[in-house]
């Protein structure tokens, strides 16, 4: 498989992470040391301003069904996500504004909308679209609506792409808007 | 890793109820010289605190306040500590209407389930702490009048009752009078009624309740309507606040914190406090602890062969005193009459005959299935020593040791091999037990005995080294 | 807590230790302090028990020392998790089922004097006290909870024991019936998967309770109809409900499941025995003079007839049977008239015994410790008429 | 239970002078904003975000495989910060446990695969069993034993729990030995 890495002027992505097939990344989005992002069964096409903390995994792969066999697949992720560490995403579209916090896993499945949050520990790995502002915690995956939308971690990103350059060697940005 | 704090499953000490207990659960009773553990003390509230603010509160203020803390407030979704959160809103000066001020303003949000006080209709407040509208009991008068309805009726029951008696003892209502003096209200109450009581029937003018023949009918919505599930309350938000029981999740309002209690543990032969916490509800130490951990030898298991009938396996145990004090130990085999004393005693206690019993026992249903040959010898074991991790010196009396029976010493700890061997119709775990007999100092000075006096005790202790196999193959 | 809260409950408060109420259900267990308006806590009947580290119900057991024991754990949770007060010299009041097992309360009993070491308790029947909440003498309390559902008439605050009823159609029944609906009207490959893996206990009553309801009496007797004869056509059923199980998948639970979970508590089944029979049943065995004013003074209390539409439906099919071969000539009632408690129903016998436990008449009717040291009983139903009549008497 | 003995490859280590063992294979970022007071182990694949703020540890930590301990974030209502992670003496950290703690005290033990949300308090001597999520910024106060996700205290400590932490954190160091010469 060839590694085709396109990052967007703005976003900051260390090298110590895997990154693995036809990856677009877009402006302003953090990548932290360690975290996984395997593109195999089609490209993946990350947003703007996304998170992704280390440990986490966003992988594009084929369903254990048909191996490698099938249609390259994309992989969508809007804007604003946060992936905490460890969470381990498949979801092949997945909207704006949500976070899958730590450990959390989503199936390929799943599609998040727009400002969902996947709980801590939740697994989720049912056939479904989860409505926007849907939140999954605790134990048995409890559900719930949410008035607003968890804010964007605009701040966040600010301060780390001042921050990162000065302890890790980042990938070269080679896309220009 | 359970065992840390639970103990291990593999050792466990006989309580003096008869519970098997792990090291860690268990207390010396320095007055009984007794091992105690949980299920026999008799447990008080010691102090209240909030778990969230740490905060403790006096005993009367936590009544007040129903056992709940003031400031902190729990998710009436999902049941954990809720945060308070600042949001600035630019507001138009007062005095001058061209500027803005930015204003601060807070709301309460679960940093879980992202419940937020907005969701409530609360308003968002001025002030970080409290300020937060209570919700009110919306039966709360009528119960109060409920219960003073009943208290007078209990009382003139009580009064009629108590005339009754005294018309019963002393038929003459003058010797009653002598004694007391006779007063006008006294007079009264002979002529048929008290004047407490005429103003009391007054009061309890309460009416009774009247049932009703509309009751509410099942809306014709539910036929129709798709049901939200994520708009209907769980039973176990409902039951959080049992006043309300909301069923809609838009009815949810946040919770005052429950509090926590600390409590101390007396022993019920001799009252003596076995645990008494700190005021200070973070705090680590203790006014009086007095768990077996420092007092009784700990015996832990090391290693053992796998168990298999008709064979001997080898199984080493390590002992560690905990005492200041040089100690000696010598090991006996099981008394094996121990489990039917254990539910002796809870007969002996049948119901009622003693108001402080020893209880049933527990688990003491256990049964050895094996035999271990013990070593004859006494050992001694030195004491405690704190300073010894950071002396390499390795210094220090010798012991003139069996090698066969002792594997190492160090410091205040010593490694026994031993030999152990299942019954012919053993199967499950293997099973074993024997008596340690230890010296044991007793620093507690009393009137009687200024010195500290050095005793033997017995304690009995179960091992459960493993599974046993049927045969060798 | 508003002001007059504090005000009448602060009293109590002050006076002397205040006394305490527990309600130990089958499934829930209610307990707080006399004098106040609502328990401080509604849970489960269920401790985490130590050596199997799952949790496990006050009233699973198979020997006395079992019993014992659970009754030790759970009292733990109750004192020092809930009440947060040290048992020990403390009043109490047990608001029980008249038809409590006696080994339960004397071991229940036992559990308070001799382990707890409290200084009083007060066994009060549910019923009964459930009459506290509304300050009238007379009424049809019919208790429907977690495992039966039990009806006692109070007349003139005496209970009439000769004419109560107890059946199996509670909480746990209807779940049942839920259970079996799922399994057999869900789509087939959901069916499949719930024969495999059947739902955990507190699933099936969480689906019970968010989304199920009690029907109203005339599409009952369609779909009922419907069943028999297939030319009759059942109602257009309410709608499906999906339903995630988890994160691994969900399932979608039918209309019809909804609607018909609770009809368990109303089908005439081969004893020809519902809820609404047992009232009238109820009322039958009661004097003639008292009948009117009973079927007028009901009081439902339990947890489970807290359902959706439950007493809306019960009221019509009281109604229904009346005109029925097996009623219309023997009573000649015409309405049936529900009380509204100032409680919800799941905690109403508890409020009885909260209110009663704020008065001074628990003192003569509390058995004390000393009482118990020398004869170790609690006074059983045997004496009840005659403990509750100078109780209550002037309600 | 005596622990057994744990044994590591000599070369995957390095050994400082205060007693702390560092395996080579872990990522240690910003690592003069990391503090390890002697006596800590840290093992494979762990992390530790000493770029985002400091991070002090006590005598006796021993951090397992694949944790993560990362300084928990603040948002202001000017700007935003990340805060140092301040953790006590004996304290231990289970496989695969995630921290984004503020403080963690003395005799903490956390279990596998926990999630410590952020600027959460562990006051000294709480047990997190495994797989708890703890929500952000909740306080657990000395002797609670924690489970479950929310995080729900479930039972009391001992009161011999420093002793104990003690006593198994320095024979977790104690049994944590390279493998004989081979």
């Amino acid at each position: 498989m060839e590694n085709s890495i396109k990052i967007h002027q703005g976003a900051v992505v260390c090298t110590e992470c895997d990154l693995k097939g036809d990856i677009t990344i877009g402006k302003n989005t953090v990548v932290h040391p360690k975290a996984q992002i395997i593109a195999e069964a089609g490209p993946i096409i990350i947003g703007e301003n996304n998170l992704i903390e280390e440990q986490a995994a966003i992988v594009n792969k084929f369903p254990a069904s048909q191996e490698s066999t099938g249609n390259a697949t994309v992989m969508i992720i809007g804007n604003n996500n946060v992936f905490e560490v460890d969470c381990h995403s498949e979801a092949l579209k997945i909207g704006d504004q949500n976070v899958l916090e730590s450990k959390c896993l989503v199936g390929r499945k799943v599609e998040l909308t727009n400002g969902c949050i996947v709980g801590a520990h939740c697994r989720l790995v049912s056939e479904e679209c989860l409505p926007e502002n849907t939140v999954i915690y605790g134990d048995n995956c409890s559900r719930r609506q949410q008035a607003d939308r968890p804010p964007p971690q605009t701040l966040q990103i600010d301060f780390l792409t001042k921050v990162l350059p000065n302890y890790h060697h980042l990938y070269k940005p080679n896309l220009k808007d | 890793m359970a065992f840390l704090m639970y103990g291990d499953p593999k050792v466990k000490y006989l309580c003096s109820c008869g519970s098997m207990k792990p090291i860690s659960r268990i207390y010396f009773c320095r007055h009984c010289m007794k091992i105690k553990c949980g299920f026999c003390v008799s447990h008080e509230v010691d102090l209240h605190y909030c778990s969230n603010c740490l905060e403790n509160l006096p005993s009367t203020e936590a009544r007040l306040k129903k056992n709940r803390c003031g400031y902190c407030f729990d998710c009436p979704s999902c049941q954990i500590s809720l945060n308070t959160r600042a949001v600035s809103q630019a507001v138009p000066n007062p005095d001058d209407p061209s500027k803005m001020l930015s204003k601060k303003s807070y709301y309460l949000v679960c940093a879980f389930c992202r419940w937020t006080s907005r969701e409530a209709s609360i308003p968002d407040q001025n002030v970080a702490n409290g300020g937060w509208p209570e919700i009110d009991c919306p039966n709360s008068k009528r119960v109060a009048e409920l219960v003073d309805h009943y208290q007078e009726i209990s009382l003139q029951e009580k009064d009629e009752e108590e005339r009754k008696k005294k018309y019963q003892v002393r038929p003459s209502y003058f010797h009653y009078a002598e004694k007391y003096g006779l007063s006008a209200a006294l007079a009264k109450k002979r002529m048929g009624g008290t004047p407490q009581r005429e103003t009391r029937t007054q009061q309890s003018a309460l009416v009774p309740a009247v049932a009703s023949e509309e009751v509410e009918e099942l809306s014709d919505s539910v036929f129709i309507e798709q049901l939200e599930l994520n708009k209907v309350t769980t039973i176990k938000q409902r039951l959080a606040s049992p006043e309300i029981q909301p069923t809609v999740v838009s009815q949810l309002y946040p919770l005052h914190k429950s509090l926590l209690v600390k409590r101390s543990l007396r022993c019920r032969d001799c009252e003596h406090n076995v645990s008494k916490p700190e005021f200070n509800p973070s705090s680590t130490k203790f006014k009086i602890q007095l768990s077996a951990f420092y007092h009784v030898p700990d015996v832990k298991f090391l290693t053992c062969e796998p168990v298999f009938i008709g064979k001997r396996s080898e199984l080493i145990i390590t002992v560690c005193n905990p005492t200041q004090h040089q100690s000696s130990f010598k090991m006996h085999p099981f008394e094996l009459n121990l489990g039917a004393k254990g539910s002796g005693d809870a007969e002996e206690s049948a119901p009622g005959l003693k108001l402080c019993l020893p209880e049933c026992a527990r688990d003491a249903q256990f049964k050895i299935n094996g035999t271990i040959k013990l070593p004859t010898t006494e050992f001694q074991l030195l004491p405690r020593d704190d300073t010894a991790e950071f002396d390499d010196s390795n210094k220090g009396p010798t012991f003139n040791d069996d090698p066969k029976v002792v594997v190492w010493r160090r410091g205040n700890k010593i490694a026994l091999r031993m030999a152990v061997s299942p019954d012919a119709d053993a199967e499950g775990v293997l099973s074993i037990g024997f008596v340690i007999e230890y010296s044991y100092v007793n620093t507690m000075t009393t009137l009687e005995k200024k010195e500290p006096q050095k005793v033997k005790l017995k304690t009995h202790i179960l091992l459960r080294p493993g599974p046993i196999f049927k045969s060798s193959q | 807590m508003n002001s007059l809260t504090m005000l009448y409950e602060g009293r109590n408060l002050i006076s002397e230790k205040p006394v305490v109420v527990i309600d130990i259900g089958r499934a829930y267990t209610k307990c707080g302090f006399a004098g106040e308006s609502a328990p401080r806590c509604i849970i489960p009947s269920e401790f985490l028990c130590k050596s199997t580290g799952a949790s496990k119900k006050v009233f699973d057991y198979e020997t006395r020392d079992q019993l014992y024991q659970n009754f030790v754990e759970f009292g733990h949770i109750l004192f020092f998790k809930y009440l947060l007060v040290t048992p020990k010299d403390r009043k109490v009041v047990i608001v029980e089922s008249l038809l409590n097992p006696s080994l339960e309360r004397d071991t229940l009993a036992q559990v308070l004097f001799s382990y707890y070491e409290l200084s009083s308790v007060c066994m009060v029947p549910s019923h009964m006290v459930s009459l506290y909440t509304l300050a009238v003498p007379t009424a049809l309390v019919l208790d429907i909870g977690y495992k039966e559902a039990v009806l006692i008439p109070v007349v003139e605050n005496t209970p009439v024991l000769h004419a109560y009823q107890a059946l199996a159609l509670a909480g746990e029944a209807v779940e049942l019936n839920l259970r079996k609906l799922l399994e057999s009207q869900c789509k087939e490959e959901e069916q499949f998967y719930l024969k495999a893996k059947p739902l955990p206990n507190s699933t099936v009553e969480d689906i019970k309770v968010r989304g199920c309801f009690v029907t109203k009496l005339d599409r009952a007797q369609m779909i009922q109809a419907s069943v028999k004869e297939p030319s009759v056509s059942a109602p257009t059923p309410p709608p499906d409900l999906p339903y995630p199980l988890g994160g691994d998948r969900s399932i979608t639970i039918p209309g019809t499941s909804r609607e018909l979970a609770y009809e368990v508590l109303f089908e005439l089944d081969n004893d020809l025995m519902s809820i609404a029979t047992m009232i009238l049943d109820a009322i039958l065995k009661c004097p003639l003079d008292t009948r009117v004013s009973l079927a007028e003074n009901i009081l439902l209390i339990g947890g489970t007839s807290m359902a959706l539409g439950l007493k809306s439906r019960l009221q019509q099919e009281l109604l229904d049977l009346l005109v029925t071969p097996q009623y219309i000539k023997k009573l000649a009632l015409k309405k049936f008239c529900f009380h509204n408690p100032p409680a919800k129903e799941n905690y109403v016998a508890w409020l009885g015994g909260a209110i009663m436990g704020a008065t001074n008449s628990i003192v003569k009717r509390s058995v004390t410790r000393e009482d118990y040291s020398k004869v170790p009983k609690i006074p059983d139903w045997a004496d009840l008429s005659f403990n509750c009549n100078d109780g209550v008497k002037r309600g | 239970m005596e622990l057994e003995n744990v044994y590591y490859n000599k070369g995957d280590f390095v050994e400082t002078a205060s007693g702390n063992k560092v395996c080579r294979h872990t990522v240690l970022c910003g690592s003069q904003n990391i503090i390890l007071h002697g006596k800590a182990i840290v093992q494979q694949d762990a992390i530790i975000r000493g770029d985002l703020a400091n991070v002090r540890s006590g005598r006796y930590c021993i951090i397992s495989r694949g944790v993560v301990l990362r300084p928990p974030f603040k948002k202001f209502s000017k700007g935003v910060a990340f805060f140092p992670l301040q953790i006590g003496d004996h304290v231990f950290f289970g496989e695969g446990s995630v921290v984004n703690a503020a403080v963690i005290g003395n005799y903490v033990y956390i279990g596998k695969n926990c999630i410590i949300g952020r600027r959460c308090v562990l006051k000294d001597c709480c047990y997190i069993a495994d797989n708890t999520v703890l929500a952000p910024e909740t306080t657990v106060p000395a002797f609670a034993h924690v489970a479950g996700s929310p995080g729900a205290a479930v039972a009391e400590l001992p009161e011999c729990t420093p002793d104990l932490m003690t006593e198994f954190t320095k024979s977790f160091y104690q049994h944590f030995v390279p493998h004989a010469l081979c």
